[in-house]
């Protein structure tokens, strides 16, 4: 399926092997994506809190070339958290506010440009894979399943809130990732904190307080003994990888917890070579974890026998499902 | 009767003096409405179409308005009035007595809504004047074409249904019987008692809910006039108020009901033991063959097919509580089967109760992932004395006692990602267990509540003893329950409490060893098909939908079919047993009136005009219309006719007639409605 | 001095004078009581002879034929001033009848039709022209009007007879009544009154025999095999508009397993045929899906065309809006 | 033009369920286009074509038709027969040059307060997309030529 695609500058740099485990696996899936032309950037998280207006018409741009490149798609996908929200967040406050609409198309008529708000449909990568591509053909593909593998779901917060166009199950315990991950035959564990903050730019503007969400993130997946965090953003990946050292040295502890993209397990999953994906790129190293990959589905837990409940038993617990 | 064009008819009939009447109902109508505008429209506009006098008054259906109207029926010698106010289904009734009072038939009289459907749903003032001058102009043209009418009276069948065995059927239905008329109560679950058998003490006097609820039971379970139809639900409502069919559908209990003595032997020997998910909220455990509880009415054991080794491991495999059973003939029947009974009542009232909200839909805060989150009715059961846990409050491990607990309020009520409506009983329910768990185990207790809600009597006292008692209230929405802690100061193995504290305005974080989640209550979650069968509404949040918000919150728009506890809306136990009362006065009422008045819309065929065609004879689903071979002409039989009109507009030849909306009213009101009465140079912009 | 008669042919096939004729020796009656002033079909008259004559010296006038040029609109209005009586006669003048049918259509596409199109011989593509230039003088051709009115809808009329044509038994009774009238042995209905017809439907006179309906399928006459002789025609799936059209005719059309069309117009109680129509077939249909609705109806290939077949020009929306627009001022 | 035009439009409802979605939208304040101006039958299937062509003849540029659900009829089924009749007016009007985008149909329950509303804004905005209908005004009373009573002098 055909879609334009807006990279956004992190996966052009920081997260380089997010897009290269991307490009590594589009065929795979079917996905043919078109790279919108003379892209700019998004304004990442800040600015639109900063200035509503020019960041808006910022986005607008992207938008606007976006629609005008639009042949044979309205689909226009980012993988990047902040990228994907800013352009999600423009379209939906310009459909809403036709008056706000019109002073965004002031600003781009400047430049020859204008942009018909809900002419594009915005969406994340993972919502694409998952939704469009669909959880059965990604099974599909899988040659080399990742058995034995226990991986933590994290997606972070800017994908799934405020989810303007409402396009995940649950805004605090999405599951769609989960799913895809089980797809590729790995192990899910249970992750709550998968919608907390990693921090975002406190990492640069206050390190304490970046530290302590990120140390608590790590922490929590190493308790919930998985072998990694799997992501979808840049930012969530650079604040749990890259600091997750400084995070060390500040605790003085030693977790050792890789943080890898969807994309790259998918990859992975398909039978890709791990430096085509761009793993081995990344700071609290992969391989150890990877390592751990097996031939074999684990064994079906011997069905637990029924027997009567006895008073030691404690209470049942809610039935879930 | 025809629809032949308006224009001609008129001028040959009498002339009508018509007064027209517009309602400010304080500034519901006239803030939005220029009252006056509408008033000389009618008055000096449609003079030429028989309006004699327009007035406006403050409310209409005061006794002042009313006597307005009256009185100029009498001096003005009105032929027609027009009352442009409410709804008819609010204030219909109010204005046509006031017009029969006056001597004016009372189907003479027309209501023209310009509150519902006017001044309160819209903002432009000119728009929404033009739109109420044409509603006007709508009705006074209809009302030209009325006839006078006169209502259908039919008797009411004394017998009452009652819908469901809670508190509030149980209230209505006591009533009714004592009262010497005959009641059958249906109730889907196996023993009457509904939520409130499960509760182990009621707020805010902490009587026990068992020793106030179960001699109820009991009355209802041996009153000579009240039918007891457990374990069955209602299947099929025919017919109309005094005169109902209803099809019960009994399930089978694989228990005969007139030979079991209840002795509870079968259920000693069962072996099967499963989480009972119903009576004890999922906490506890049943035999496959079981009494909900000890006190249920009737006393009779009922067997759960999908458990029973019987049924799972085929015939001949287990029959203990067959074996065992010492009456005879012997109680257990595993060929029952379900049956289908009818039932002929003249009255309905419908107390189906709420399904609690399920906690799990708000996975933020754990519940059926983090073990030591409870919902109040897991708690609930804990703190009865036959509950699971013999009266103790436990973690989940069944032994250890709290030392903190949090007790969150509104889970599921009043937050837009749920439920909008404020479930009413929540900020009690939680007070009563802060307070039991303080009672019992002398934990720590925090409440996290949005609002205190403790109006009625006694309840605000009771808070203040609660807060005596050293209960910590913490004003703010809870973020979500987590285990993981933040930082290595913070414990493992708790339990916290992410809040922002609105009073101190900080964000905290309270350890605690268990959470109770005071789930809210919501519409039963087949409330909708259950309105269909019974032929009424659920409101946008899926509450069964009352006549009228405060006038009238016992009646539906369905005649004969009343509501009683929180089927119509969240609501306390004394607050569900004053409507079960309410709704078995009304009840009364009906049966002592011994005979109904009903709306005279009807069709009737007019053999002359009847070519015997035939059209008609397929459209009537109450088999109102018979043919008549040897006339050729197609009846009506008025006693079976509902009034639906559907064969008057389908009948080719304009042969049959529709009493109450009458093709010649119909196309009167849509010329009024498009102005087409007024000359063009008084046209509306 | 004997009362005047006279009758008028507007826009229409003929049909109604020959119907007239058609009432046998009933014609001398008509004769020996009246004076025929003007009747153009049956012996000469000039438009000067008929001006010459006084307001109001006509006893009677049928007018047959709806109004379609301003021909037709000038002798409606003539005709109505010299009249005592102006009886609307046949289907033409009281509901517009099939030149009716032309207020689907704009006139420029009527006029194609008529003279363009592939069934039309018309090599050298002639249209007609308001003036012509001929070597005598010029030619004029009265113009021809954007909508098809009934003569009701130009002028007030006094009695409408319908059918397309009046049934001859309808026509001889309206010619005895006149007749008595004149005589001073009988007196005239209320003015507005239906004459010659009956005051139900079709089927009222319709011998075959009818059971309740549930329509599955509808089907034209030469889709269907040989058909039962004495079942109602629409339960076999024929669309007869009998139930919907006056009396009158003596079901003529349906005895003979032909069905009804609709030439008697509108029932005495109703306001538009088609729509009386449309109800009664719609609610007879035995379907609640819209694709099983939808497929039943397919069976009506033209629904204006059968519902609206005599009475379109005196229907409520009286024609097409093709028609409509031509009378809005721009 | 498009932005002048104030579509007028003539709404049925049904005693049961649409009309009362008609209330429940008016106490929730709920607010609407003011466009349609609503007549209360007792079921839809009361609906007569008649009624919809009197509209439109006499200058409404839509009709809105609106009934209870189907299946939740109070009269059992009679929504169908609306349904049917709407079907097949449809395939007539659009004969005679309507668009049967003027005359729609729809279902509302007695608590869709919220959608009918909803319906009612959709439905002006697609009317006043189409325009004014103006069906010509039907012919007013005509004046007479002569009003001659028959004269005693044209006997005989």
């Amino acid at each position: 399926m055909k879609m334009l695609f807006y990279p956004g500058c992190s996966m052009q740099r920081t997260a380089r092997p997010y897009l290269d485990s991307l490009m590594a696996i589009r065929e795979t899936i079917g996905l043919e994506l078109e790279e919108v032309a003379d892209w700019n950037c998004c304004g990442a998280t800040e600015y639109m809190s900063v200035h509503r207006v020019p960041a808006l018409a910022l986005v607008g741009r992207n938008l606007a070339i976006a629609s005008r490149q639009a042949e044979g798609t309205d689909t226009l996908t980012a993988g990047c958290s902040a990228c994907y929200l800013n352009l999600a967040k423009t379209d939906q406050q310009m459909r809403e506010d036709p008056r706000l609409a019109a002073k965004v198309n002031d600003a781009l008529h400047a430049g020859g440009l204008s942009y018909a708000a809900g002419s594009l449909k915005v969406r994340h990568l993972l919502d694409v894979v998952c939704n469009d591509v669909g959880y059965e053909a990604v099974q599909a593909k899988v040659v080399r399943p990742l058995h034995g593998l226990r991986l933590a779901p994290y997606y972070g917060c800017q994908v799934v809130r405020p989810d303007p166009d409402s396009r995940w199950d649950d805004r605090e315990h999405p599951t769609a990732m989960d799913r895809l991950l089980r797809a590729l035959g790995a192990d899910v564990v249970d992750y709550p904190l998968k919608t907390q903050c990693c921090g975002g730019h406190m990492t640069v503007i206050g390190p304490d307080v970046a530290y302590g969400l990120i140390r608590r993130l790590v922490h929590g997946a190493a308790t919930a003994g998985a072998d990694a965090i799997v992501t979808l953003c840049p930012m969530c990946q650079l604040n749990l990888d890259a600091y997750q050292i400084e995070m060390n040295k500040h605790y003085g502890t030693s977790y050792a917890i890789p943080v890898l993209y969807f994309t790259q397990l998918m990859g992975l999953a398909f039978g890709k070579a791990p430096a085509e994906l761009g793993i081995g790129k990344e700071f609290v190293p992969a391989a150890p974890a990877l390592s751990r990959i097996s031939d074999r589905p684990p064994a079906a837990e011997a069905a637990k026998k029924k027997r009567r409940p006895r008073a030691a038993d404690g209470l049942p617990m809610p039935r879930m499902g | 009767m025809t629809d032949q064009p308006q224009q001609h008819q008129q001028e040959q009939g009498q002339e009508e003096r018509i007064g027209v009447y517009v309602c400010h109902c304080g500034t519901n109508i006239a803030g939005v409405i220029d009252v006056g505008s509408v008033r000389d429209f009618a008055g000096e506009g449609l003079k030429g179409r028989g309006v004699v006098l327009s007035r406006d008054y403050t409310f209409m259906c005061s006794t002042t308005g009313q006597e307005l109207i009256q009185k100029d029926i009498a001096e003005h010698g009105l032929t027609r009035v027009v009352v442009a106010a409410c709804s008819p289904h609010l204030h219909e009734g109010t204005f046509r007595t006031a017009c029969d009072r006056a001597g004016l038939n009372p189907y003479l009289c027309e209501l023209a809504s310009i509150r519902e459907h006017v001044a309160w749903v819209h903002t432009d003032h000119d728009a929404a004047t033009t739109k109420a001058k044409a509603i006007v102009s709508g009705a006074i043209e209809r009302a030209r074409h009325s006839v006078p009418l006169e209502a259908i009276h039919v008797p009411v069948d004394a017998a009452t249904l009652v819908v469901g065995g809670g508190i509030a059927g149980l209230q209505a239905a006591l009533e009714i019987a004592d009262a010497g008329h005959e009641v059958y109560l249906v109730e889907r679950e196996p023993s009457v008692g509904g939520h409130m058998a499960q509760f182990d003490k009621t707020f805010p006097t902490l009587d026990c809910a068992a020793c106030i609820l179960t001699p109820k039971m009991a009355a209802a379970g041996s009153h000579p006039h009240l039918h007891l139809h457990t374990w069955s639900e209602v299947e099929k409502v025919e017919g109309f108020v005094g005169n109902f069919t209803v099809t019960v559908r009994r399930k089978p209990r694989y228990v005969l009901e007139d030979v079991c003595t209840g002795c509870g032997i079968c259920i000693e020997k069962c072996p099967v033991v499963v989480v009972d998910d119903a009576y004890e909220a999922g906490i506890g455990y049943r035999k496959a063959i079981y009494m909900p509880f000890p006190q249920a009415v009737p006393k009779l054991p009922v067997l759960d097919p999908d458990t029973c080794t019987y049924y799972l491991k085929g015939k001949g495999s287990c029959r203990a509580c067959e074996k065992f059973c010492p009456t005879e003939p012997n109680s257990i029947d595993f060929n029952q089967t379900e049956q289908r009974i009818n039932l002929r009542v003249g009255n309905i009232v419908l107390a189906t109760g709420f399904d609690l909200f399920d906690a799990r839909r708000i996975p933020q805060y754990g519940y059926g992932r983090l073990p030591n989150v409870f919902t109040n009715l897991e708690l609930e059961r804990m703190c009865n004395a036959s509950g699971p846990t013999g009266g103790a409050i436990t973690l989940r491990d069944g032994r250890t006692a709290p030392k903190s607990v949090g007790i969150i309020h509104c889970v599921g009520s009043r937050d837009r990602n749920y439920n909008n409506y404020c479930s009413a009983i929540c900020c009690m329910q939680s007070l009563k267990l802060a307070h039991l768990v303080r009672e019992r185990t002398g934990a720590e207790v925090h409440n996290f509540y949005i609002d205190l809600r403790t109006a009625f009597k006694d309840y605000d006292e009771f808070y203040q003893r609660v807060l005596d008692e050293g209960v910590h209230f913490v004003r703010g929405k809870v973020a979500e329950v987590s285990e993981v802690p933040r930082g290595p100061d913070e414990a493992e193995g708790k339990l916290y409490v992410q809040v922002e504290d609105t009073l101190i305005g900080m964000q905290r974080r309270i350890p605690v060893d268990m959470v109770v989640l005071s789930a809210g209550i919501e519409p039963r979650h087949d409330a909708k098909q259950v309105g269909q069968t019974f032929g009424i509404a659920c409101s946008a949040n899926g509450w069964f939908i009352e006549k009228h918000a405060k006038l009238d919150p016992i009646s539906t728009m369905t005649e004969g079919v009343f509501l009683a506890g929180c089927a119509q809306g969240p609501k306390d136990i004394p607050a569900s047993v004053s409507q079960g009362a309410a709704a078995a006065a009304r009840v009364l009422m009906r049966i002592r009136q011994g005979e109904l008045a009903l709306e005279p819309v009807r069709a009737s065929i007019d053999a002359e005009r009847c070519s015997g065609c035939r059209i008609c004879n397929a459209l009537c689903p109450f088999n109102a219309i018979s043919y008549d071979a040897a006339g050729g002409v197609s009846a009506i039989n008025s006693a079976l006719c509902q009034g639906c009109g559907t064969c008057v507009a389908a009948c080719p030849a304009g042969a049959i007639a529709g009493s109450g909306f009458s093709n010649e009213q119909v196309l009167a009101q849509i010329e009024g409605l498009l102005l087409t009465n007024l000359e063009p140079a008084e046209a509306l912009t | 001095m004997k009362p005047k008669f006279a009758m008028y042919w507007a826009a229409s096939c003929g049909g109604c004078e020959i119907a007239v004729l058609n009432i046998d020796a009933k014609i001398l009656d008509l004769d020996a009581n009246f004076d025929v002033a003007f009747w153009p079909a049956a012996m000469d008259a000039k438009y000067k002879d008929l001006d010459a004559m006084a307001d109001g010296s006509i006893l009677v006038t049928l007018f047959n034929g709806s109004i379609r040029t301003a021909e037709n609109e000038h002798l409606a209005k003539t005709l109505r001033r010299k009249s005592k009586i102006l009886v609307a006669f046949g289907s033409c003048a009281n509901e517009g009848c099939i030149p009716g049918l032309a207020n689907l259509s704009s006139r420029e596409s009527m006029l194609e039709t008529a003279y363009g199109g592939p069934s039309t011989e018309n090599p050298a593509q002639l249209r007609p022209q308001p003036t012509s230039q001929v070597p005598e003088g010029a030619l004029t051709l009265p113009p021809v009007q954007p909508v098809v009115r009934t003569l009701d809808q130009v002028v007030e009329v006094d009695y409408h007879m319908p059918g397309c044509p009046p049934e001859s038994h309808q026509i001889a009774a309206v010619v005895d009544l006149l007749v008595q009238v004149v005589q001073g042995r009988a007196e005239l209905p209320p003015k507005g009154s239906v004459i010659g017809a009956g005051e139900s439907t079709v089927c009222d006179e319709c011998p075959r025999e009818r059971n309740v309906k549930h329509l599955t399928q509808l089907r034209r006459i030469q889709e269907l095999g040989p058909l039962d002789t004495t079942l109602c025609l629409l339960e076999q799936g024929l669309m007869c508009t009998g139930p919907a059209t006056r009396s009158g005719c003596d079901a003529r059309c349906p005895r003979v397993g032909a069905p009804c069309i609709g030439c008697y117009g509108v029932a005495p109680e109703a306001l538009d045929q088609g729509a009386r129509m449309m109800t009664a077939i719609a609610s007879a249909i035995d379907a609640k899906e819209p694709e099983a609705i939808d497929g039943i109806l397919d069976g009506i290939p033209d629904p204006a065309g059968t519902f609206y077949k005599f009475s379109l020009a005196h229907s409520l929306l009286r024609g097409g809006r093709a028609a409509h627009r031509e009378t809005e001022t721009p | 033009m498009a932005n002048d035009f104030e579509p007028v439009i003539i709404g049925f409802t049904c005693n049961w369920c649409s009309y009362r979605a008609a209330d429940v939208a008016g106490t929730t304040r709920l607010k609407y286009a003011p466009n349609v101006r609503l007549i209360r039958l007792m079921c839809s299937g009361r609906i007569d074509p008649t009624f919809v062509l009197k509209a439109l003849a006499d200058g409404a540029d839509g009709v809105l038709i609106t009934g209870c659900h189907p299946g939740d009829c109070h009269y059992l089924e009679q929504n169908y027969k609306a349904l049917r009749r709407h079907r097949l007016l449809q395939r007539t009007l659009a004969q005679l040059g309507v668009e049967p985008e003027r005359v729609h149909l729809t279902w509302a329950s007695a608590a869709e307060g919220a959608i009918f509303a909803a319906t009612i804004d959709r439905f002006v905005e697609r009317v006043r997309a189409l325009g004014p209908l103006r069906w010509p005004a039907r012919p007013k009373p005509l004046p007479v030529a002569v009003a001659p009573e028959l004269a005693e002098e044209a006997l005989p």
